[in-house]
């Protein structure tokens, strides 16, 4: 949970006034072959899922504020029950007004057919599963079996549909939306197939605050096509990669052309703590001192994101949640092979005959590392990783896998070391605690997020108040004891922080989110239209 | 047949050379400055191994030579027209309306995705003003000189017969009424049946027409037949031109004498074939004397130094006149040329006295046999008895299935130490029998039982490892020696296996059996062909080595499917002699199959006569020959060609 | 019908005539030697065999080495510049050359041996229910679209190592030329020296091993560079596809990584261009060969080839 | 059995087993459809949410039954022509998607196979015709050489110059701003996408046609109907079309037959490197994103297409060639 944002957040006045005629960004349909035409957010195909239905609010991704959306307030009367205040005045594009009723109808339809349950408001992954729904004037009660605080942020993502219209069309992830009927900033003008050109609606909620008067989404573009459109003008932003941003894009332009990684988590090395040496953590503790994080942002990311806090928080947007011991320290591990190698020493792993270190029991020691064939940000990582073990004398090789492959191996358990993703979002229960809660350890079926099996009853408490917890000062000092065991267990080791990447151009509207203000990411683009604005002549 | 009356020549090659350049080989002079003259209405016979050149002289006649051949020197006057100097463009007039021909490998000659009638059209319309029904009627005339029936006009060449393309292919080469026609072994392959209708069917033609021929065989029987002056070519050169009467009385050339003598009457009691031993000259090496005098009985001194030139020779007779020469008076006398230090000296005035007598007969090896040999077999035991054998086909044909008899109720006995010859037309199921005999194939009704000497065989039940056992009883020698021996391999190789496998031979007694074989087909000395490959033999060579791997089993019956059929005249002597040779010494009995009843009567005690799978006539050979009693057999002895008919008789 | 007897007979003897005067001629080496184009080939190929062999010593540093700075300029140091992820390009270049080559002669004997055996197999038993089966699998391994398959393949492999590269290749491209192979067979098997062989009492075996197979080394030499001519390419498109294996260094995984890495926006073209040269090099020098090994089996086409 | 139907029989027996190894390719592969769908549209540096795989999971829907049971379902739904809902286009049934990308690749890859085709065999029979000729070294060892290039490797290079350095033509996709339909400005707007994949597949393309038709006419040349051809003084035009390439055609025309069959498989790496909307490129999308039903349905496609091919070029050839028209 977060803080409300205040009133006085809204966006800076509207330079001379006018509006941003148009503005081209890339296409949201993952696949361009058939263009067919279907607005409904449920399908994974969806023309748009972000303009045209609203969710309930809006929880920036880098700085954690709730923005209030459809939703002006929402309360955990207890941890069981959660409250949200539906705005008034909204009305769907088809004249109908907003009203309770529709949020009513848009939570609890997901119960009769699951296919649309995306939020999990009806079972029980994170917290409890919803009892009812319930409206009353303008506030609509989610009633849960138990604690279900860690629903929160995954709750107000839910696109609030019409009640009139999709009340009658079965199920709803079947149904082919062509002609939307949305609360959102815009409405369908043309689409070729291709192209989908909206037209800004007068009647929006917050029409004052969204200026672009028409905008485009099209092309499913790769990096170098992508670089290409943003150069020449034809795309005014991007957030898929383009690898060297700077030289592919920035450079060719500075006053235009800019872009800004923010973190949305890290790039964590994972060990098999139910292997050894794995298990122990003095040889975590010596690896993680061996590592160049400097040279793998490099090599991975053109030395675009950052080397990793070992806290497993990105910093410095998470900086409010760092606990008073580490609160000032840098906690981006040095690269120091040396001290990299006494600790192994100490720790018993000595050099063998052979020049390679060997296990405490003097058998040998040679782990591999297996990371997904095709990533190649990944494969750079390990590369360097491999290149830094071997330096501390430790006889560790690369295997590269189909993804799919070492999806298997991380439900098996068949691997030494690996490549993770740490989510830095808000709820940190969700993330860092995921990674270690031992209800997270991955079955044969399915992926969960702790690939590593740290398997610890204390931990396992910490996370289950973690995620209970509604209180922000709670919040902090759980998190806290979990940044501690990170600091001195090294379940895993963070390497670099992971993009949420925005590439833009300025000239035709400013307002981005960027490295001074760093209010939303690439995920929050109906959050990121209404702060746009004209350039300043 | 008579010599027509001298006429201005309509074709007079001059020093015509041709030679074949590849890049990789040895570059070769095929035709080597050959000079010759046709006249209008002639029909002239070109006769002479394989391999003499003579298919690379009509050709270049026809100014047809592709590459890597080249006309290296020469003229070709067509009413003294030099074709050989004109392009293409000035040629294609004459083409055909002047100059035509039937290919030796005519079989193909036909486009094969055109109707017949398309490819008469275009040589008429090129060549004529006649057009649209005009045409049509043109070509229903010719069919009906070829004798072929007006419905296969419209027909595709894969449609017609074997001997129908041949015809078709006659009918073409006089479809603009040429003056001049060349006729390139235009019945190789065919029945020797058909191949007697279709020539005498040109002949006819011939003279009714009046076009000139030039008419190329290696079938030097045929060509003695048809025509009225012979050119007889040897390593590219001509070595003899006479007319034809006066050449079978008195060859000059020693070739020549070797040619004819490989022709024999099997009418007679005792038969005497002649074959000329060696291999030709390798062109490619330069040519020091008379190319043939490496293989001359009659050669001097002199012919290994001096090449004889073609030189007319004027005396009419000979000097000493062994016999006199038959020519009418009235008629006008050719004198022929030969290319022989010998003949010239011989019939010098005064005559060479070192030369010695004028001979007719080739004075090299000889082949003989006679009727008191076959008395003696024909009492040994039987070997093989064969029992009202049939054989039925089954093809799958579009919707239908097809059912061929090829043999139908055939009982014979085959014995030891005789040869049984098995004579037919071409599909008369010769094959199937052989091929019944040795187990390949299993009859459809019948038994063939297999007396060896360990006991009775029923061939027919043999399966697997038994089947192989019955191949050291039984052995094959096959048509065509050329796909029979693996080119890749020693003769070594070839013959170690079945030394290995029936007589499980090893180390060095195996090295003295294959030289005992060898040495058996007179391959020697054994150790210098041990290592050779069959490429390296010459086509009576690699017919000894198949014989030779069939005697390695030591088995009890070979059979001899067409051993000599696609060997050079003059080399067949060669084979009848080996395996004549083979059943006197060994007591094997010998399934001799063939279709040429001369060679049937060469080499087999008795004959058995087969037509459309049944047997129609058995017996004694000389009986059988001399006194057919089948309306089939009699057709089978008069195909075949007996220029000495008139001489002999 | 009796003289499609002859017709028969007549192509038999005149076929044998030709085998005799090509036996009787040029050897084959000497056949493949005169063709320009051929010599051009194995000069070209003998330049790319040196390369993979002498790779450690022509090659500045290993390919496999990414501890130079990302994404320098062509220098002194490195005169292709490095790549993205800090190898020289120049030593990937050639240190790839191995690949190719490996994946060129493992993948093509694979695919030779295994059309081999299935066509020996099938030929050999012609019109039995081991030949109907083996017809059957070939006709359905010709029908069933390669790629997919391959990504099927690939997917299941946990490791992608250059063998199963080469397996994989392998096993998608038998059905044709197993095919030919067999057709080939059937009318090497009615050929008399086959007959007679049986009648010298060899068993099937022998047959196949002493008679038949050298009668088919020139179809199999061109198979073989044929395969091999697939195999270099299908290996570049697989790790252009990403199917590949990613840790060894190969001119295709290089284009992959260039494509990925968006080389041509960054300007890197020369990371692009290069493998794709080296590649259609080598592919030429195999292509040329074997217009020369087309020679043994085709005389007509030898004439002033 | 007759003939006729050995070789119906033959056809189906082949399409079932076809069909049969296309049911088990998919089913072979690991992973979880809707775990894979996911974490592709959440990308790959993103947190996997259990309740969206769940989500997915009933919305793809678990397979029925033992491994059997789905087997006949697949094939009764074959038969009644159902190929289900694709799996990235959800909820688009797989047959409007393939709809879709089907003319696209029909029009792109059929009428270059075409042009190829004709200028191909025009150039190796005049190659034939000229043979040793300057124009025959030429052609021969340029398309040699053409046809050692990797196709991806020539679109990306014509990608670079002519897309991104000159500009003259789009790097991706196959029309922008035009709305499909019988318009004009669509039309010219397709025909500008299509211009650089069009360009590698007519490099490459001829290739095959040129060194075919150029050897079966050197052979053809060599054969006695046209010796006599020669003899009969028909010009040399009418020899070399109406003779040696009338009759060196057959084979590159059953080819051609086949090659269309080949056609509905699209040109994998050609419109994946330009973005095409084309078969191939869904193809490549339905592989990559394990969307069985789709990848089912363009597999069967790409099945049929080629199996009926053989059966048309096989009828084809006893068409033309009057000699099949006996023997087989
Ligand atoms: N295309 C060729 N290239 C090289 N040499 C050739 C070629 N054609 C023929 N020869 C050689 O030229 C010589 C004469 O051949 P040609 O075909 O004229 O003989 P032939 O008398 O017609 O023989 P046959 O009776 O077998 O038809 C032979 O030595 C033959 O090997
Ligand atoms: N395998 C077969 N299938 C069908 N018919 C066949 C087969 N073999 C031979 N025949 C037919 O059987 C008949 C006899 O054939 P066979 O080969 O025994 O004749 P042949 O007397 O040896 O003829 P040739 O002198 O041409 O060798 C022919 O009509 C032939 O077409
Ligand atoms: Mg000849
Ligand atoms: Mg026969």
């Amino acid at each position: 949970s977060g803080r409300i944002a205040t009133k006085s957040d809204a966006p800076a006045p509207v330079g001379d006034g006018t509006s941003i005629p148009q503005l081209t960004l890339p296409a949201e349909v993952a696949e361009n072959v058939a263009g067919i035409e279907n607005y409904n957010p449920f399908s994974p195909n969806a023309t748009t899922k972000t303009y045209f239905y609203e969710p309930l609010m809006i929880r920036s991704s880098v700085n954690c504020e709730v923005v209030p959306w459809l939703a002006t307030d929402y309360a955990w009367v207890d941890p069981q029950t959660l409250t949200f205040t539906i705005r008034e005045g909204v009305t769907w594009s088809d004249g109908t007004p907003l009203t309770a009723e529709d949020v009513v109808f848009t939570l609890t339809m997901r119960k009769e057919f699951p296919a649309a349950d995306d939020i999990g408001l009806w079972n029980d992954t994170f917290g409890a599963h919803a009892d009812s729904v319930t409206a009353d004037g303008q506030v609509v009660t989610i009633a849960f079996s138990g604690n279900a605080a860690a629903k929160f942020d995954s709750l107000i993502t839910a696109k609030v549909l019409p009640k009139h219209v999709w009340g009658s069309v079965g199920d709803p992830a079947q149904h082919v939306d062509t002609a939307p009927v949305g609360t959102g900033p815009f409405q369908v003008e043309s689409y070729n197939g291709r192209r989908l050109t909206m037209t800004r609606r007068e009647d929006y909620w917050q029409a004052d605050k969204v200026l672009v008067d028409t905008l485009v989404l099209e092309g499913n573009y790769d990096a170098t096509n992508a670089a290409l459109k943003l150069t020449a003008g034809e795309l005014d932003a991007y957030w898929g990669e383009i690898p060297n941003p700077q030289q592919s894009f920035a450079d060719k332009d500075p006053e235009l052309n800019h872009f800004w990684y923010a973190p949305a988590g890290s790039t964590v090395l994972t060990y098999n703590l139910t292997r050894a040496p794995f298990d122990d953590a003095a040889f975590r503790a010596a690896l993680s001192h061996g590592l160049d994080k400097d040279e793998i942002s490099a090599k991975a990311t053109y030395g675009v994101m950052a080397p990793a806090s070992q806290t497993g928080l990105k910093l410095p947007y998470a900086e409010d949640l760092l606990p008073e011991a580490y609160a000032g320290t840098d906690t981006v591990l040095p690269f120091d092979t040396a001290a990299a190698e006494t600790m192994l020493d100490e720790a018993g792993y000595v050099v063998g005959p052979d020049g390679f270190r060997t296990m405490k029991d003097g058998s040998p020691l040679a782990p591999t590392f297996t990371v997904q064939a095709g990533w190649i940000d990944y494969q750079a990582t390990a590369d360097v990783v491999v290149r830094n073990l071997q330096a501390m004398k430790i006889n560790a090789s690369v295997q590269t896998s189909p993804p799919d492959a070492v999806d298997q191996n991380k439900k098996d358990a068949e691997f030494d070391m690996c490549l993770e993703y740490l989510h830095g979002a808000c709820e940190v229960a969700r993330n860092l605690g995921s990674k270690l809660a031992s209800d997270q350890v991955p079955d044969k079926q399915t992926v969960k997020a702790n690939v590593g099996r740290w398997i610890d009853p204390a931990t396992d408490e910490i996370v289950a108040e973690l995620s209970g917890a509604t209180d922000p000062a709670q919040q902090k000092e759980l998190t806290g004891q979990l940044v501690d065991i990170m600091m001195t267990q090294y379940p895993v080791t963070p390497l670099i922080y992971a993009p949420a990447r925005m590439i833009y151009r300025t000239d035709k509207a400013v307002g981005w989110p960027s490295e001074e203000d760093p209010y939303a990411t690439n995920s929050d683009m109906l959050m990121i239209m209404t702060r746009l604005t004209p350039p300043q002549q | 047949m008579t010599s027509a009356p001298p006429r201005e020549p309509l074709l007079d090659v001059r020093g015509l050379s041709v030679r074949y350049e590849p890049r990789l080989g040895p570059h070769i002079t095929a035709v080597d400055d050959v000079s010759l003259q046709i006249r209008e209405g002639e029909f002239v016979g070109l006769i002479g191994e394989s391999g003499s050149g003579k298919s690379t002289l009509g050709t270049a006649i026809l100014q047809l030579t592709e590459r890597p051949g080249r006309i290296s020197g020469g003229q070709v006057l067509f009413e003294g027209m030099d074709l050989a100097a004109m392009d293409e463009d000035a040629l294609r007039p004459y083409r055909w309306r002047d100059v035509s021909t039937v290919f030796q490998s005519s079989m193909n000659a036909l486009n094969p995705v055109t109707r017949i009638e398309a490819q008469f059209r275009d040589a008429i319309e090129l060549h004529s003003s006649l057009r649209g029904a005009a045409v049509t009627r043109r070509i229903q005339e010719l069919f009906d000189l070829v004798l072929i029936d007006h419905r296969f006009i419209r027909a595709y060449p894969h449609e017609l017969s074997g001997g129908m393309k041949q015809r078709v292919n006659l009918a073409l080469a006089l479809a603009d009424e040429p003056r001049f026609v060349l006729l390139d072994e235009p019945t190789t392959g065919l029945d020797v049946v058909v191949q007697r209708e279709i020539l005498e069917n040109v002949r006819a033609l011939q003279e009714q027409q009046g076009f000139a021929v030039l008419f190329i065989s290696h079938d030097i029987g045929t060509v003695m037949d048809l025509s009225d002056r012979i050119l007889v070519m040897y390593a590219g050169r001509i070595v003899e031109e006479h007319a034809t009467d006066d050449l079978l009385r008195e060859p000059l050339h020693p070739y020549t004498k070797g040619l004819l003598g490989s022709y024999g009457d099997p009418r007679q009691e005792t038969v005497r074939i002649t074959y000329v031993p060696g291999r030709p000259p390798d062109l490619s090496l330069p040519l020091i004397g008379c190319p043939f005098a490496p293989r001359c009985p009659e050669r001097i001194a002199t012919c290994l130094t001096d090449a004889p030139p073609l030189a007319l020779l004027p005396t009419r007779g000979r000097a000493g006149g062994v016999q006199a020469l038959a020519v009418d008076a009235g008629e006008a006398w050719e004198p022929p040329r030969v290319a022989c230090h010998v003949a010239h000296g011989q019939r010098a005035d005064p005559p060479d006295p070192e030369l010695g007598p004028i001979t007719v007969r080739f004075a090299g090896p000889a082949f003989e046999k006679s009727v008191e040999e076959s008395d003696e077999a024909l009492a040994a035991d039987v070997l093989l008895d064969v029992a009202e054998l049939s054989k039925t086909y089954r093809s799958r044909e579009g919707l239908r299935t097809r059912e061929t008899l090829a043999v139908d109720d055939v009982s014979f006995q085959l014995r030891r130490g005789m040869v049984t010859a098995l004579v037919g037309q071409s599909g008369s199921g010769k094959s199937t029998i052989a091929k019944m005999v040795t187990g390949v194939e299993t009859p459809t009704a019948g038994r063939i039982t297999f007396r060896s000497r360990a006991g009775d065989l029923d061939v027919a039940a043999l399966r697997g490892r038994a089947l192989r056992g019955y191949y050291e009883l039984v052995q094959m020698v096959f048509q065509d020696p050329y796909s029979s021996l693996n080119p890749n391999k020693t003769l070594e190789y070839i013959l170690s296996r079945p030394l290995k496998n029936h007589r499980s031979m090893k180390g060095a007694e195996l090295r003295a059996a294959i030289d005992e074989l060898l040495e058996r087909v007179a391959l020697t000395p054994a150790p210098r062909y041990r290592g050779r490959y069959g490429y390296e033999l010459s086509g009576g060579q690699r017919q000894r080595v198949v014989i030779a791997r069939a005697l390695a089993a030591q088995p009890e019956l070979i059979i001899a499917d067409e051993p000599i059929s696609s060997l050079d005249v003059s080399i067949r002597a060669e084979v009848l002699e080996l395996l004549h040779r083979l059943v006197a010494d060994s007591d094997v009995g010998i399934l001799y199959i063939t279709h040429d009843l001369l060679s049937a009567r060469m080499l087999a005690d008795e004959v058995l006569v087969l037509h459309e799978g049944r047997l129609v006539e058995k017996g004694r050979a000389i009986d059988v020959i001399r006194d057919p009693e089948d309306e089939y057999t009699r057709r089978l002895l008069e195909a075949i060609p007996n220029p000495f008919a008139d001489i002999y008789r | 019908m009796a003289e499609n007897t002859i017709d028969e007979g007549s192509l038999e003897q005149s076929e044998a005539q030709i085998a005799d005067r090509i036996a009787s001629g040029p050897t084959w080496y000497q056949v493949i030697w005169s063709s320009k184009k051929a010599r051009v080939g194995i000069v070209l190929l003998g330049l790319y065999v040196l390369l993979a062999l002498a790779a450690p010593l022509i090659a500045p540093y290993r390919g496999d080495d990414t501890s130079f700075g990302p994404v320098e300029l062509p220098s002194q140091a490195h005169w292709m510049g490095t790549t993205t992820q800090g190898a020289d390009i120049f030593s990937q270049l050639i240190w790839g050359t191995r690949v190719s080559l490996l994946v060129g002669l493992f993948g093509g004997l694979f695919a030779t041996v295994l059309a081999l055996v299935i066509g020996l197999v099938s030929g050999y038993l012609e019109g039995t229910w081991v030949d109907d089966v083996l017809g059957l699998l070939t006709n359905v391994a010709l029908v069933v679209p390669t790629l997919p398959l391959i990504i099927t393949l690939m997917a299941y492999s946990e490791v992608r190592s250059v063998w199963f590269t080469i397996l994989v290749i392998g096993i998608i491209s038998w059905a044709g030329p197993a095919r030919s192979k067999r057709a080939q067979i059937i009318t090497l098997r009615h050929r008399d020296f086959v007959t007679a062989a049986k009648f010298a009492g060899d068993g099937t075996g022998t047959i196949i091993f002493r008679e038949i197979l050298p009668q088919m080394t020139s179809l199999v030499a061109a198979g073989f560079f044929g395969a091999a001519t697939g195999a270099i390419g299908a290996e570049a498109g697989l790790s252009f596809l990403g199917l590949g294996n990613v840790e060894s260094v190969s001119w295709g995984t290089m284009l992959y990584q260039a494509q990925l890495q968006g080389a041509l926006a960054q300007g890197l073209w020369i990371w692009l261009l290069v493998p794709g040269l080296m590649l259609s090099g080598l592919i030429m020098a195999l292509t040329l060969i074997n217009f020369g090994i087309d020679l043994i089996s085709n005389p007509h086409l030898r004439e002033d080839a | 059995m007759s003939y006729f139907l050995r070789r119906i029989g033959y056809f189906l027996l082949t399409l079932w087993a076809a069909v049969t190894l296309n049911f088990l390719i998919p089913r072979l592969q690991p992973g979880d459809p809707a775990e894979m769908m996911v974490k592709r549209l959440s990308g790959k540096d993103a947190e996997i949410d259990p309740a969206k795989i769940e989500a997915m999971r009933a919305m793809l829907g678990e397979p029925e039954g033992n491994l059997l049971q789905q087997y006949l379902g697949y094939l009764a739904s074959l038969l009644r022509g159902d190929f289900g809902l694709s799996y990235i286009y959800y909820p688009a049934p797989v047959t409007e998607v393939i709809g879709r990308a089907l003319p696209w690749t029909l029009v792109l890859v059929g009428v270059t196979l075409a042009l190829s085709f004709v200028l191909g065999t025009v150039l190796g029979a005049f190659a034939a015709w000229r043979r040793n000729s300057m124009f025959d070294s030429v052609v021969t060892i340029g398309s040699t050489f053409i046809g050692t290039l990797q196709s991806f490797w020539i679109a990306l290079l014509l990608l670079f110059a002519f897309g991104y350095v000159m500009g003259w033509f789009p790097t991706a996709g196959g029309y922008e701003a035009s709305t499909p339909g019988w318009n004009g400005a669509f039309l010219l707007d397709a025909l500008h996408h299509s211009v650089l994949p069009a360009v590698v597949l007519m490099l490459l393309g001829p290739v095959g046609w040129i060194l075919g038709m150029r050897n079966t006419m050197i052979m053809n040349l060599r054969e006695d109907y046209i010796r006599l051809a020669r003899a009969k003084g028909v010009p040399d035009r009418d020899i070399a079309l109406k003779y040696a390439a009338r009759n060196a055609l057959l084979p590159s025309i059953t080819g051609l037959a086949m090659a269309l069959g080949g056609i509905l498989g699209g040109q994998i790496l050609i419109e994946t490197t330009f973005d095409y909307p084309g078969l191939g490129r869904l193809m490549q999308q339905a592989a990559a994103g394990k969307d069985y039903p789709l990848l089912q349905a363009l597999l069967l496609l790409t099945i049929i297409g080629t199996l009926v091919a053989n059966l048309v070029a096989d009828m084809l050839y006893g068409v033309l060639d009057p000699r099949a028209r006996k023997a087989s």
